[in-house]
């Protein structure tokens, strides 16, 4: 299991490192909407199904919302010719990702590894469960029983979203 | 924008109506297969952007079409707060009292007020990512007029 | 632990991209891949051995079934991260409109 | 009593799905109606701090509590801090609010305006009342969601280009606080704050506990804009309209920032040294280096914005004295006055500075510029803004008998006694260049003489935007005495008891 996703994880961070350096936009936006394809496989293996369903779907309609935007624009990118700074930029970021990965290495390394998972909160929202949900689907049980408040938070998150973009895209600001 | 051939707008009329109809059927079966309210609005809004990129404006009027998804998704959040806070009626000093009885598992009305949740955030998922995307759409209409 | 080790790479590479890209929609598709990486890691958090996806055959018992919690959580972020790509885009789609490019070099009134 | 704190999150939230439904069936609906939904707000805030005392009220989303010795469900929290962080929240939203009614009449869509305004109040009412960490999360996004497209608002070029940088950074903010909230639960495999701590209690790697901390100080110190993570805000903040400044440098930051910073270093994570001097050393910087950059700005809504800034850093500062102190263990009075005075001047940065951004936007309204170069000899033409605008610079500057004065005094003394010499040196220092960038922003906008203008067309700004300032420039006096012990026990005691017995928090929602 773990080699499997490894793998594909390698793919999405080769398909996410192209999607930076693409000369044309369009084929940025697609590597990405590869990389979330990607995650989407991750989840299934990973036994996410209701994951993989919202996944698929949100990428998609992200995916068309970003070809939307970028399709009648001037695709290409302007590319820099690095100067001194910049690669004194690069040498001093390159320490900082250096030093944050190593971090990361020693904070995760007594932690549990993968499949060791224990069950502590999620006790309840696992076992009797479906007696005190009546849900058969744990993950809605969780969304919409236990822990309802946090979808209202969340759709509410999606309806501000849905009124910025209505604010933000009207033609005039000012009377 | 302009729509696509004939042959497109035909297929793209049968489809929409097949992703429709999965689209609720998602929805509806949130509790008992994977999926639930958002994938289900999810997908019909697509359904419905399928149907914009296909016919473009020339046979929708994209103005009057996201005044009434943003009243549509206002009423759906509406709905789901008033729902939140319906146990109130009955005595409970609780939100997200799951009032209504369970039912037996597995079967499509049971879980109490679970498919209603599922139901009304369906639709405001649906009205939400529609709005977003008509005022996309038109935005790019009226600024390259 | 080399699956959590590649999704922290992941991560680093989004970071690299919000810092260095100087494109309004470069800088939006690395912000995706940080929290696709943030959404892996919780699933592989979530993930125990043998485990069943969370959904129950009201039949049987005794199953291992997969942590739901990370997966609520999840599908709540991913409807945020579907929120915060629209707004980038709407802002993105009229600087467009304004200044003609996605460059951000060009785009500068503000000095912080 | 408890069965109203979830109607904090719920009323703003209703009124502003009816304001986007009924706003346009109704004219003038949402001009009315938001009002008197931050009205209902602030009495039932007033109401519940009135009545809570030192005492704490937990409150369970949908019935589920403990099962099997857990907290399942979501717990919402009512102790002294949030409920005077409630406060503070509906006081200035309501005033600012009350102020938009006239001022934001030169914008289109005013209806979206007042709902997403409902919005950014019941995402920090839903922060600072949560008790769980991805539900904190979640309601911090719904705040700041609404704030990248209130900062925005105007849709002119800057405005557009300060929310982009806003979104970047503040999303970026998100990311980093989401994989932390990730890495506890791995650890810790609950997200209940006062859980949390439990756990943590009965061990953990060193490492990973400081990996979570950086994540959490980086993330937190974004939205707070403590100096390196400052960048976004003095553009978001200048660019966005006035009652927005206002309530973005008012309380947002607070809300989302410091708050949450303080109640999870403080309730949620056991103190450590280290982290409590990196915390001292970050708000010390921002404290000098806002000053000196506000300083030079002649923008006055970015003089404002960087100022700022330096006062969050002296809060941040006084308060990393206190855990300083708290970590050591001992001269525990000394941290609790340090505590008490970074509270104390919490609440009147939150009174001045959102009567100084509505200062900046009276004069926005009548002049249509903001630089500092183009006015003089206001004084005489616009007496409410004038006297408001030099009270609340002489409050922030720490000149008796306004209330900044005290809070400094309060912090600086603090310092003395905990012997922080150099950190009472540099905040007296701060408090000089404080007083002299707001004596070139009055003597530029209100005493000089008119660089050519004439100021015969300039009147006094309408009704509710000047009975905002006055309201507040009132409470800037009022505030001041708090400094009277008795007064300050009533009031900000139960907060400072909150942070002082640290592990209280957990143990009280947990029952042990």
């Amino acid at each position: 299991m773990e080699l499997t996703i490894s793998i594909i994880l390698g793919f999405m961070i080769i398909g996410a490192i192209y999607a930076l350096h693409a000369k044309d936009l369009l084929s940025a936006v697609i590597a990405i909407g590869m990389v979330g394809y990607g995650l989407v496989i991750c989840f299934l293996l990973l036994k996410a199904p209701d994951l993989a369903i919202v996944q698929i779907v949100v990428e998609t309609i992200t995916l068309v919302i970003m070809v939307a935007v970028v399709l009648d624009s001037t695709r290409s990118e302007i590319e820099t010719i690095p100067d001194r700074r910049s690669i004194v930029q690069m040498i001093l970021g390159f320490i900082i990702f250096a030093g944050l990965f190593y971090f990361f290495i020693q904070a995760i390394e007594n932690l549990d590894p993968l499949g060791a998972h224990t069950l502590r909160m999620s006790e309840i929202y696992v076992n009797g469960a479906v007696e005190k949900t009546g849900s058969v689907n744990l993950v809605t049980g969780v969304l919409f029983d236990f822990r309802a408040y946090d979808t209202l938070g969340e759709a509410v998150i999606l309806y501000t979203a849905a009124l910025g973009a209505l604010t933000l895209l009207r033609m005039k600001g000012k009377k | 924008m302009e729509g696509m051939s004939t042959i497109v707008k035909k297929i793209t009329q049968l489809m929409a109506g097949l992703i429709f109809l999965y689209g609720i059927y998602i929805i509806l079966h949130g509790h008992l297969t994977p999926g639930g309210g958002f994938a289900g609005g999810a997908i019909i809004a697509g359904a419905f952007i399928l149907l914009i990129l296909a016919f473009g404006n020339s046979a929708l009027n994209l103005k009057k079409e996201v005044a009434g998804s943003s009243n549509i998704e206002s009423v759906a959040i509406l709905m789901v707060t008033i729902l939140a806070m319906m146990a109130l009626l009955f005595g409970i000093k609780v939100f997200f009292f799951n009032f209504l009885p369970k039912g037996t598992p597995g079967e499509l009305l049971s879980a109490g007020a679970i498919p209603l949740y599922n139901i009304f955030i369906g639709i405001e998922v649906a009205g939400a990512i529609l709005t977003i995307f008509l005022a996309l759409v038109i935005f790019k209409e009226e600024s390259s007029k | 632990m080399t699956v959590y080790i590649l999704c922290f790479v992941l991560f680093l590479v989004g970071l690299y991209g919000v810092i260095t890209r100087r494109n309004l929609i470069k800088i939006a598709i690395s912000m995706s891949i940080m929290e696709f990486s943030i959404f892996l890691l919780l699933v592989l958090i979530g993930y125990i051995d043998n485990g069943l996806a969370p959904i129950v055959d009201p039949g049987t018992t005794g199953q291992v079934y997969v942590d739901p919690l990370p997966q609520a959580m999840v599908l709540t972020a991913i409807v945020i991260g579907l929120a915060t790509t629209a707004m980038l885009m709407a802002i993105a789609i009229r600087l467009y409109r304004k200044y003609k490019t996605f460059d951000i070099r060009e785009i500068k009134n503000l000095r912080g | 009593m408890d069965a109203l704190i979830p109607l904090f999150v719920a009323i703003p939230l209703i009124s502003a799905f009816l304001i986007m439904l009924l706003g346009k069936l109704v004219k003038g609906f949402h001009r009315y109606f938001a009002p008197l939904t931050l009205l209902a707000l602030l009495v039932m805030a007033v109401y519940e701090f009135s009545g809570l005392g030192t005492s704490s009220i937990q409150y369970t989303m949908g019935g589920w509590a403990y099962e099997g010795g857990f907290p399942v469900g979501i717990f919402m929290v009512l102790d002294g801090f949030s409920a005077l962080m409630l406060c503070i929240i509906n006081l200035i939203g309501f005033i600012a609010l009350f102020y938009s009614l006239s001022y934001i009449r030169k914008y289109t869509a005013e209806g979206n305006y007042y709902a997403l305004f409902c919005l950014i109040i019941a995402g920090m009412n839903g922060v600072v009342l949560s008790g769980d960490l991805f539900n904190l999360f979640v309601f911090l996004e719904v705040s700041v969601i609404s704030s990248y497209a209130l900062v925005a608002f105007g849709v002119g070029k800057t405005e557009l280009e300060a929310s982009f940088k806003y979104q970047v950074l503040g999303g970026l903010a998100s990311m980093l606080i989401l994989l932390a909230i990730g890495l506890i639960y791995w650890k810790t495999k609950t997200l209940n704050i006062a859980d949390v701590r439990n756990v943590l209690d009965s061990g953990y790697s060193k490492p990973f506990y400081i990996f979570i901390q950086v994540l959490l100080i980086s993330g937190f110190g974004l939205k707070a804009a403590i100096i390196p993570f400052h960048a976004w805000l003095p553009d978001a903040h200048s660019s966005a309209p006035s009652p927005i400044s206002a309530m973005l440098s008012g309380v947002l930051i607070k809300a989302v920032g410091i708050y949450v910073l303080i109640r999870l270093f403080f309730n949620m994570f056991v103190f450590s040294h280290e982290i409590a001097v990196v915390i001292t050393v970050l708000g010390t910087v921002s404290m000098v280096i806002g000053a000196l950059l506000a300083l030079i700005q002649w923008d006055v809504k970015r003089l404002l914005a960087y100022s700022s800034i330096s006062q969050i850093g002296l809060v941040v500062m006084a308060f990393g004295m206190g855990m300083i102190l708290l970590a050591k263990g001992d001269n525990l009075p000394v941290a609790s006055l340090a505590i008490a005075g970074g509270l104390y001047h919490l609440v009147n940065h939150a009174v001045f500075k959102g009567l100084l951004f509505l200062n900046a936007g009276a004069l926005e309204h009548r002049l249509d510029t903001r630089d500092l170069k183009k006015m003089g000899g206001l004084a005489p033409v616009m007496p409410v803004t004038s006297s408001t605008s030099f009270m609340a610079s002489m409050s922030i500057s720490g000149i008796p008998p306004f209330n900044g004065f005290f809070s400094k005094l309060i912090i600086i003394i603090a310092a003395i006694n905990g012997k922080f010499y150099l950190l009472a040196t540099l905040a007296v220092v701060v408090s000089i260049v404080t007083l002299a960038y707001f004596l070139k922003f009055q003597r530029f906008a209100f005493f000089n003489k008119s660089p050519g203008k004439s100021l015969e067309k300039i009147k006094e700004v309408p009704f509710p935007m000047s009975f905002s300032m006055v309201f507040l420039a009132i409470l800037c006096l009022a505030l001041s005495l708090l400094a009277f012990p008795s007064i300050n026990d009533a009031v900000l005691r139960p907060a400072i008891n909150v942070l002082m017995q640290s592990d209280l928090y957990s143990t009280t929602i947990l029952g042990l």
